[in-house]
């Protein structure tokens, strides 16, 4: 393991204020940040990513090997909570199982973007185009995860409530953000684009780095819930994204990925996500417990993949030659 | 100059709140009070609303009715209570004719 | 040990809170809770909340006091509910005394 | 029409995140931007609105063109409401008359903004001193509205409450804060100019569209209010800012405004007031219904004048060769 | 159907919320709710929120609980009261079974 | 006195927004700044003056000089609040004057940055270590506090709760900010401190002067509860901080401090915590009536301190040839 980017990783501001975070609530400081503080953080990076995507979309162009990334991407997240559900149910209830693996189907964008500036500091490209595979990778997980509830809980359901259910899934506060940005960054002029610039990149890695400090806090807090859990579910928390990620470099090797892109292909796959999943599997699967899924994406895997996962990523990539 | 009424107090998961407001207004139930960002313990564990969305967060709702519209209001409700968890209290009160 | 008090409950739109908190000590009642942000239904139509100022939305103020500070305190409070609306729960508790 | 101008203004981010906000809700998305977020972003507008307006107004200068320019202003806040009020007495009581003559006799900073956007895009130029003719138009119209209510309600109201009336109307929170910024940025050196332009410059336009992706959702969710209250109330609301625009552009001829002044003259005339007027018309006319006027000001007449108003004003004034 | 139960709600400095949760869980009361950003007047004087800090803001506690459980609460809570003042009050209420 | 620099400081936009809160409540506007934003601010700027101080800091070095300053920060922290004590003593009881004392024993971070905004604007140099002085500063004055009761409230109290009082003087939300800050600013690479740039440095200025806004509003609003609490308090709210200013700048002539240093001095020991300390005392000494203490820092000492007590105290440093 180059140890060299690992540690440039874990010393960048957000990660360190992510550190931060978590030995407050260890140290049971006080230092808390009201609600709705971390939304507005949540809904400026959802706008600016989306954004800064469309606008990259635009400068890019589409050609085959784009419609092959967005294939892959949403094959694996249709996979990976099948896959999922099956070695969660070894331990765990249908709901609990499904609601879990829709988690890890999905993708956190907070972790995305905190590979595209990693990319950024070590000067790898990346395409534009990878923020759509984000998008495309938010909802079908859970699409799944219900399915797989109607399918394996008791009959006594009749059919499922379709609308409610793709409502859920496609049209949830983060998806519609996200790619709503997306669809105005491809629209945005040169000088809309400019003007917007010290909004959407001055200020971006300072409100990146406050909201990790916020992070930490709330993933320290939820480490008490997982402390109940037991061993399963947090071995399941390290595990599933290192496997998915490996799967997601050997397709994006397949595929012939550029370095760049396979990184953030393996971060989409290995990453779970703890806003869009929780909110539409309230609404869903009200029987699965949101402590639960929300403090194994938020409290495990959220910080392996922002600390040692996507340096470790990227030296797999590195050593397989993608 | 006044009434007696019954207050009911329900406290149930947000996410039920569009559910809660429509069975209220099946049940003609023409007046109502919500309070957002409730925290609590119960059956379903803490909701200390630490976390990025209003997950972990419940919604308590003051509804003040007259003795009969009481029955038809808590059918309604039970379902949602057994499904979603949350309480449903009922107690008695004077409501100010103005 | 415990003393028999009034619980009186006020839901009234937002912009009354300090025209009422000056009822409440002219009526020398000393002691008020007051929950800002408060939602609901009524009369004067949905009050969501969903605007920029906290036009659309009410407050909450529960006060224990004796029985005989009641009768004074509705009698100004009445031209209050009835010009800007709101509603006025009386209930019996028991205060614990510390 | 010039679709150029209209395009290029419907195609701004702010513009397009407006619409964004709107989608969301008829999509019956749960995106949502809880309070007291909102309150954040119009605080900060107000702020920049006015310290920009200052500083502009001490780089200017006085001379006999703004003087009749700030008597243009405040007739036209005085006569706005006490025609509106007529028109809509053939539909409405007297309080609900007033507060919705009075909410458009007022004005929206962020309409005022958004049109400043434009000319600086397409490098018209215009004067400084019509930021102060904005605050000057924010008040009398308040004023109006209570006047109008004690002359026409029943008699057994004895006489006007004066000074709260007075302090509802020129000392509520956005007055305060505009005209208090104002004085501020004629008192600012060139060097704290300097120093605070990331803050009033830098992320403005941002800001500006995060805070229309709010108004979006806003004016989508008041728009089931309107269906309630019927088409007169929905006429009104899209007749009343063409026809005020059109008379504020005619007066602009005549006092020799530049094309500049002009339009933003006729979009202080054509936009309404969803902040100031509802908070001061709420203690001083309690009678009127506030989801009638919030929902006109913010539902119908913001995106009317941000969508389709702003360009088709720029169009007229340089048709009548202003 | 429905159960009598006792509700008693507690109004405190909001620094006082671990240790009254604490406490509840002391009492094996597993089920409460709790509002913060609560604001008022009592003895210790007025508590308007205008601050930096949460330092003049109170909480409110809400437990729905069965007779035999009230006693040894409040005695855990009366210190609690007399030194950092706040109120408790007790009524009864109907608890719906579901 | 130089009337230049006085002018100056109070015509800087920081202050002359503190004014115009001040205004608004004085005049009755409902000019309004809703919890949890005056939280953001102060958390943004503690955030941002911890890691810059941290930057400055790796910048410098550590000598001697630096080791006495810090060693005269704690012994200032230590000996101001027992000294305030005794004088408090005179007219409070024991619990109220431990808290004022610990008050004015602590330091406020806004305080210290509008002396260090000043000394920019004058392009007068100081030194980063001057930021871990004042973190150096928030926590002692608490313990000295909580000490100081337990040794003359009634005996009845058995020992002090050790872990409990230094958990909240040293592990408060405000010092665990500041210090995580600072260390995480002494970490940071060059890129780093690059990329947040428009963040700490950018924006700084502006989110400041929004936040003395909502300082003025606060304080003006706090005015009322001092006026029942009589002239004791208001007399040692405004003597006490000059009186300490006196102290520290002799105490900066004899250590030999540099001009910027000296004033930075000067203003941590004159300035008094409304964050830190009232957190601490509410739990530690509940007896004691928050009001008092917070409305003494936050609406008298506060106050002073920006408008008059920097320029003032910069004035003496010049005077006495610091
Ligand atoms: N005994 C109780 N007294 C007061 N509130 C309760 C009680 N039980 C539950 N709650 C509230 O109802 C919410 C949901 O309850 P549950 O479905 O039992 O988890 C909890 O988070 C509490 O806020
Ligand atoms: N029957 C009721 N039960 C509970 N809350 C009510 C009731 N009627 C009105 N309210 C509350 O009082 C507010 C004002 O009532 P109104 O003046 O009737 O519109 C409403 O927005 C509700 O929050
Ligand atoms: N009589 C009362 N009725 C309702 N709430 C009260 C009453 N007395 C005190 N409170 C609440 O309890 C808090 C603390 O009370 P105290 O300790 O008496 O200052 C106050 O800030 C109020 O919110
Ligand atoms: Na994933
Ligand atoms: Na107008
Ligand atoms: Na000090």
């Amino acid at each position: 393991m180059d140890i060299g980017t690992l540690l440039s990783n874990a010393l960048n501001p957000p990660v360190l204020f992510f550190f931060l975070g978590v030995a407050a609530v260890l140290l049971k400081s006080d230092l808390e940040i009201p609600q709705p503080l971390p939304k507005l953080f949540s809904l400026y990076l959802l706008l600016v990513i989306g954004f800064k995507g469309g606008v990259e979309l635009r400068h890019g162009g589409f050609n085959t090997q784009v419609l092959i990334t967005f294939i892959a991407a949403i094959i694996a997240a249709i996979a990976v909570p099948i896959v999922s559900f099956y070695i969660l149910r070894l331990k765990l209830d249908v709901f609990n199982a499904a609601a879990i693996a829709a988690a890890y189907g999905s993708v956190s964008a907070v972790t995305f973007v905190t590979a595209t500036e990693l990319l950024q500091q070590l000067s790898i490209p990346y395409d534009g185009y990878m923020v759509a595979a984000l998008a495309l990778m938010e909802s079908p997980a859970i699409v799944a995860g219900v399915v797989l509830v109607r399918l394996y809980a008791n009959k006594q359901e009749k059919g499922i409530n379709w609308p409610e259910v793709l409502r859920e899934a496609f049209l949830n506060g983060s998806v519609v953000l996200l790619v709503g940005s997306l669809l105005i960054g491809l629209l945005a002029t040169e000088a809309a684009e400019k003007s917007l610039e010290p909004f959407t990149k001055g200020i971006f890695y300072g409100v990146l780095t406050f909201f990790l400090l916020d992070m930490g806090l709330l993933a320290a807090r939820r480490l008490k819930d997982l402390t109940r859990t037991g061993p399963f579910l947090i071995g399941f928390g390290l595990l599933a994204p290192l496997v998915n990620a490996v799967l997601a470099i050997l397709i994006a090797k397949v595929i012939g990925m550029g370095e760049g892109n396979a990184l953030l292909f393996a971060v989409l796959c290995a990453s779970a996500s703890y806003i869009a999943v929780p909110a539409a599997m309230r609404l869903s699967v009200p029987e699965a417990n949101p402590s639960l899924y929300v403090s194994m994406a938020l409290a495990v895997t959220f910080p392996l993949n922002i600390i040692v996962g996507i340096p470790l990523y990227l030296q797999l990539i590195r050593l397989l030659g993608v | 100059m006044m009434k007696p009424v019954k207050r009911i107090e329900i406290v149930v998961d947000s996410v039920e709140l569009n559910r809660l407001i429509e069975l209220l207004e099946e049940s003609q139930i023409k007046g109502y009070t919500v309070l957002k960002d409730v925290l609590g313990r119960g059956v379903h564990g803490l909701r200390d609303g630490g976390d990025l969305t209003d997950v972990l967060t419940n919604i308590y709702v003051l509804i003040a009715c007259n003795e009969d519209e009481v029955q038809p209001l808590i059918e309604r409700l039970r379902p949602i209570l057994t499904r979603f968890g949350g309480i449903c209290l009922i107690s008695d009160a004077q409501w100010l004719i103005h």
